[in-house]
This record gives C-alpha cells, structure tokens and sequence, in this order.
C-alpha cells in the first residue's frame, strides 16, 4: 500500500508539474511579447506620427499616393497591436500573481464585455483567500471557456459567474497537496465557482465533447479539483468547478 | 531589492548620460526648457518620446532604464515630469513601488504612467500610489502627447476606456 | 492487479493528454497569430514601400525628417515582425506536420546557429519513420534546450546532434501505445537523440535542477520515453532522450 500510496503521490506531482511546465513556457512567451510589442509598436507609431507631419512640408507628384501609404500604414499597425493582444492575452492574464482571484475573474469580464457588449456579466460573491498562481489560472481558464461557450453555443443574454469558499473535506474525503505548499495535513478548504447562463441549454444528444470541456476536466483532474459539465436547472445552464486547497490562512 | 541586483542596477546607472545627453532638446520660442525623465527599460520607447515631442513641445528628456536610475534621475535633475513605465525587468509592477516612493519625497511631481498593460486593476492601483495620469503605449500618438501636456501642466490625464472601468 | 493496471492506464493517459492539450493550445495560439498577424505585417510592409517610393517624388523641407522617420518605421515593422516570428516558433515550429523529423531539427539548428553563429553545430544521422507530432515536439523541445544549455552554462564552441534508430523492446521490456495509435501490440522502436557538447560540462556538485532539465525528464516521463541527464564522458557533456514509437510503417 505504502508503493501504491507513493505511486499515487508522484503521479499527482507530476501532474502538476505537466500543467506549471506549460503555464510556465506561456508566461515566458507572453511577456517576451509584451515587453517587446509594447515599445515597439510605440516607436513605430510615434515614427509614422512624425512622417505625417513632414509631409506637411512637402510637395510634388508623389504627395497623394504618400499620404494614403501612411495612411494604410497605421491602419495595419492597429491591427498588428490587436492580434499582439490577443495572443499576449490567451497566453497568460497580465495580472496574475499581481491581484486577488476577484479581481482577476473581474478583468476577465470587463475583457469579455468588451468583445460582447449585449452580454451582461455578473460577478457574484469573493473569494478571500489567497490560492496558489496554478490553481487561479486553472479556475481563470474555466471561466473563460464557460463565458465562450455560454455565448457561442448557448446564446445566451445573461451569465452569473458566482465565486465562494467552502470549508471542510475534500471531495470523496481526500486530502490532496497543494502545490508549493509543503504540508499534508489541515483541513481542505475549496472554491466553488459556478458559471451560469440563460442561454438554450447543451442539446439533448450526448454533446460532442470539443476541445473546451476536455481541457477543463484534465486539468482538473491534475490537481485533484472536480468538474461538473453544463447541464440544465431551470431556465439556466450551469457549470461548476470546485478547486481544493489547504486553508492556510485559516486558524 | 537583493544586494547584487542593487550593484548590477549602480554599474549599469554609470553608462546613462546625464542632462540633455541621451535625449532630445528642443526650444520653441522663448518658453523655459522642461525637463522630462522617461524610464523605460526598452530602449526604443525613448526614441518615440523624442519624435513625438520635437517640434512641439519645449523639453529636454532624461532617460533612464531601472527603478533605481529613475530614483537617482529624479534626485539629480529635479525633473518637471516623470514617465513611468509599470514594468520593469522582472517585476510587473516596479513602476508602481517606484512612484509611491517618489510621491513620498515629492508631492508635486507630475507623473504620467506609460504602459503596455490595460489592466483598470493595475491603473487603479498607479494612481493610487500617486500617478496624475495613465497612457497606453499603443494608443495614438496625439493621445500620448495630450496626457503628456496635461500632466506637465499640473492636471489628470485618464484615457476614457480606463475611466469608465475604474 | 486488473484495477491497477487500469489505473495505470488511465493515468499515462491523462498524461498524454495534458501534455496534447498543452501543445495544441499553444499550437491555435500559435496559428492565430501566424494567420492574423502574418498578412498585417505583410500588408503594413507593404504601404511602408510604397510609401518610399512615393518620397522620390516629392520635394521640400520636410524630405530629410521624412526619409529618417520613414527609414525608423521600417526598423520597427521588421522587429515587431521578428518578435511576432519568434513567439509562433516557440509556441510551435512551423515546419512541424510539414517535414521530417531531420528537417525539423535542421531548421532548428539553422535558427540557433543564426543567433550564435560563433558555436558550431552538426547533425548527423536521420529518423526514416515517422513519428506522431507529440513525440516529434518533445524530441524538438529536448533538443532545443540542451543547445541551451550547452552554449549558455557549458560555453561549448561545437555541438553535434546525432539522431538514430533503434528496434527492440522499450526500456524495461515495456510496450507503450503512441499517442492516437490504436494498436497495443507490434514491436516498440525507439528514436535516440544524442546532443554532445564540447563545453566544460555541469558542475561537480549536485546540479540545481532548473526548469529545463525538469521539463524534459517530465515530458519524457508522460510520454514513456527516457531521458540521461546531461553528464561527462571524456571531453564530451552528453545528453540523451530515447523516445519509444510503434514501428507502424515496418513489416
Ligand atoms: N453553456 C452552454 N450552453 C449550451 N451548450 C453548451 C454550453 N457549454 C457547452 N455546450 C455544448 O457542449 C459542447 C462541447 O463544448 P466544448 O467547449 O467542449 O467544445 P466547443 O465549444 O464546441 O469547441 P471548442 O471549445 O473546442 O472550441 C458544445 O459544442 C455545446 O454543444
Ligand atoms: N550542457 C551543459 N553543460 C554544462 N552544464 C549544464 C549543461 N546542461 C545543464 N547543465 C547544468 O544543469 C543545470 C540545470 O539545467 P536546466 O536547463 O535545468 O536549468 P537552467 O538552464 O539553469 O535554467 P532554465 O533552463 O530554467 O533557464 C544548469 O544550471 C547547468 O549547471
Ligand atoms: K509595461
Ligand atoms: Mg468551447
Ligand atoms: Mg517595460
Ligand atoms: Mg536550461
């Protein structure tokens, strides 16, 4: 049993280790491209600012055909920066590990309402405790997808994300490690964060699991989170995952 | 700040000209040159700053690429503005530290924010630390220079997307 | 020992698929940025030359300042377009799906080579059967790291990469399904990846394992492959991963 038990833990760890690995090789290439994008598209849009202003103080038969060059030259430019932005954003939210799991869901949806202004969003409850960065990331890309496929598929108007903290047992009893967190034992606190929307509901078929719902439920399963798949209650649709850690903070 | 990262940080300070050196000077007129530290920890955001500025505005601009340049910058030259950049090296948010402690020793300074980030968390939390002003650096150039101008006379410069998510 | 072997099972494979679902997330990021970002850069280099094309034709005071912010602006657009260049090949190289294994590697080298043009670096051998994309990645990744590490701790002036094959039983007897194979029987072959270096090799002292070496000893573990960390052999600092596949392609 003792074989088996380190058997389970070492599978458990590498796990993790399998999702920071990825996290972390996202992080990298997400500020490289923020650290690099940022200054350069300034330049290169303070460059094209000065030549338009040179071009004041220039005549001849070229003159039209340079003002629409430079023209289309910073249309394109603002295209580069939303693609840049778009994919600095998919990789890594820029405040992770800089504010609370609040205000990380919070900017999230102010992201979400922009792309998607007659979708109302609501962000309900807290969660006051601090989690570890994976575990944040994990609920943040839960979010995210439920959001997209509440819209894309669902239809819906309106999505209540609802956030709490739950004390007591883990689920089936387990106490699982947080990672980073070098003791077994504490009682297991979880999150509880539930995404509902009021859009027409998965179809009655077995759904056709894409890509969204299998990644959200391995990596739940890696960290030893549970998932429940949207299903019906009511009028609404509702998704839930439920992260375990250890209450720390807690007396 | 670990004690090699603060002596890196010294050495490198001794490459960084001083005074109108490593910026653009410009007079318009006969209006008093202003002085303008901008840290940034890209080079080429500098160089943008001077392009914008040339030919519109009356300054000299000081440029500096560490929380601890940007600190000794504003000692030394006693800056009519500063333009903060949030991230620098490793740290996302020195920029942040950088400005609570300037506005600690200097109540006045006008400081612009100067980010690639548009997160309303972090903006809030800049000027809470005491920035008058936040600016995206992909925004438009005319946008730049207005927040720069507002600023450097003494006003608030939010950009109307943060405003309304703050 | 039914249940356990199930568990096993399902356990290499909730490990395959963190590792796939990682990698194809990076994988859309990747193509996102190539399919939006690619035509901007394109078009905006584009305006940019006709924009100078125009200049010939115009005249006055503005023509010098012109010339210089039009000249910065080209600069710009070309580092945006090397950072955009340098996030899609991290996130995946191109070439990958579309050439062999010892086109892959040769391409890579060429990159490396480009960037450190003082240290030379060989390829020798080829891998005839084709491997899944995953394996194909992790080999990539195992080699793209060990460059690295040899140029940047080693200081070595030459590396050679060597890539064979190897026919018989896995590591330890064992047969490992490839990922999106189907079939469990058949016999295993094995790619063997060698990078060696002529660099003054790890410190004698217990290594602090940074997030290269864990990277690639996880990744090797999900996929059933094994990885020799980097040690001495002569004036050598030899590294190895011997990456198992199903000989589909053999009688
Ligand atoms: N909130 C929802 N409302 C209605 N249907 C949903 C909702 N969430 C999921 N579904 C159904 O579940 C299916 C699987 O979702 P999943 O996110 O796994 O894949 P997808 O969104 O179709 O594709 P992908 O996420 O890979 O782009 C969807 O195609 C849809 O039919
Ligand atoms: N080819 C090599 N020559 C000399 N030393 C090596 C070589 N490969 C690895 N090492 C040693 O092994 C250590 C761990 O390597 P690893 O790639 O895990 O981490 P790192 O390169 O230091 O950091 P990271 O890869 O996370 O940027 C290195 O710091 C170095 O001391
Ligand atoms: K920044
Ligand atoms: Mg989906
Ligand atoms: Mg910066
Ligand atoms: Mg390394």
């Amino acid at each position: 049993a003792t074989h088996l038990q380190a058997e389970h833990r070492e599978n458990d760890l590498l796990q993790t280790r399998l999702l920071t690995l990825s996290e972390a090789e996202r992080a990298k290439i997400a500020s490289d491209l923020h650290d690099e994008m940022g200054p350069r598209l300034f330049a290169l849009n303070a460059a094209l600012a000065e030549a338009r202003d040179a071009v004041q103080s220039v005549n001849g038969a070229g003159r039209g055909q340079l003002d629409e060059a430079l023209r289309a030259t910073e249309i394109h430019a603002h295209a580069v920066r939303d693609s840049a932005r778009d994919a600095i954003n998919t990789l890594r939210p820029m405040l992770l590990g800089y504010g609370s799991l609040t205000e990380l869901l919070g900017e999230l949806i102010a992201q979400f309402s922009e792309i998607a202004p007659d979708v109302n969003i609501r962000l309900t409850g807290e969660c006051v405790l601090d989690s570890d960065e994976l575990s944040e990331l994990s609920i943040y890309r839960f979010v995210r997808e439920s959001l997209l496929n509440a819209v894309r598929h669902g239809k819906a108007g309106n999505i209540r994300v609802s956030l709490r903290t739950e004390h007591g047992p883990g689920p089936g009893g387990e106490i699982r490690r947080s990672p980073g967190h070098g003791s077994d034992a504490g009682c297991v606190s979880q999150i509880v964060v539930r995404v509902s929307d009021d859009g027409c509901g998965p179809p009655t078929a077995p759904v056709r699991h894409g890509y969204g719902l299998i990644g959200i439920r391995d990596r739940a399963r890696a960290l030893g989170a549970t998932y429940v798949a949207p299903c019906r209650d009511g009028a609404w649709t509702i998704t839930e995952l439920r992260m375990p850690f250890q209450c720390l903070f807690l007396p | 700040m670990p004690v090699p990262a603060m002596i890196a940080e010294a050495e490198a300070e001794t490459d960084v000209q001083t005074g109108a050196g490593s910026g653009t000077g410009t007079r318009a007129g006969s209006a008093p040159l202003k002085r303008i530290v901008v840290i940034d920890d890209h080079p080429v955001v500098v160089e943008g700053w001077g392009r914008i500025i040339r030919a519109r505005l009356p300054c000299e601009i000081v440029s500096a690429t560490t929380a601890l340049e940007g600190w000794r910058a504003w000692r030394r030259d006693r800056p009519d503005l500063m333009v903060i950049d949030l991230t620098l090296g490793e740290d996302k948010i020195a920029g942040i530290k950088l400005i609570r402690r300037l506005r600690r020793s200097d109540a006045q300074l006008p400081i612009l924010v100067f980010t690639m980030h548009r997160s309303p968390v972090l903006a809030r939390r800049a000027l809470h630390a005491g920035a008058n002003g936040i600016i995206n650096k992909d925004s438009p150039p005319e946008e730049i220079l207005t927040a720069l101008s507002e600023v450097l006379a003494g006003g608030n410069f939010v950009e109307s997307r943060l405003a309304t998510q703050i």
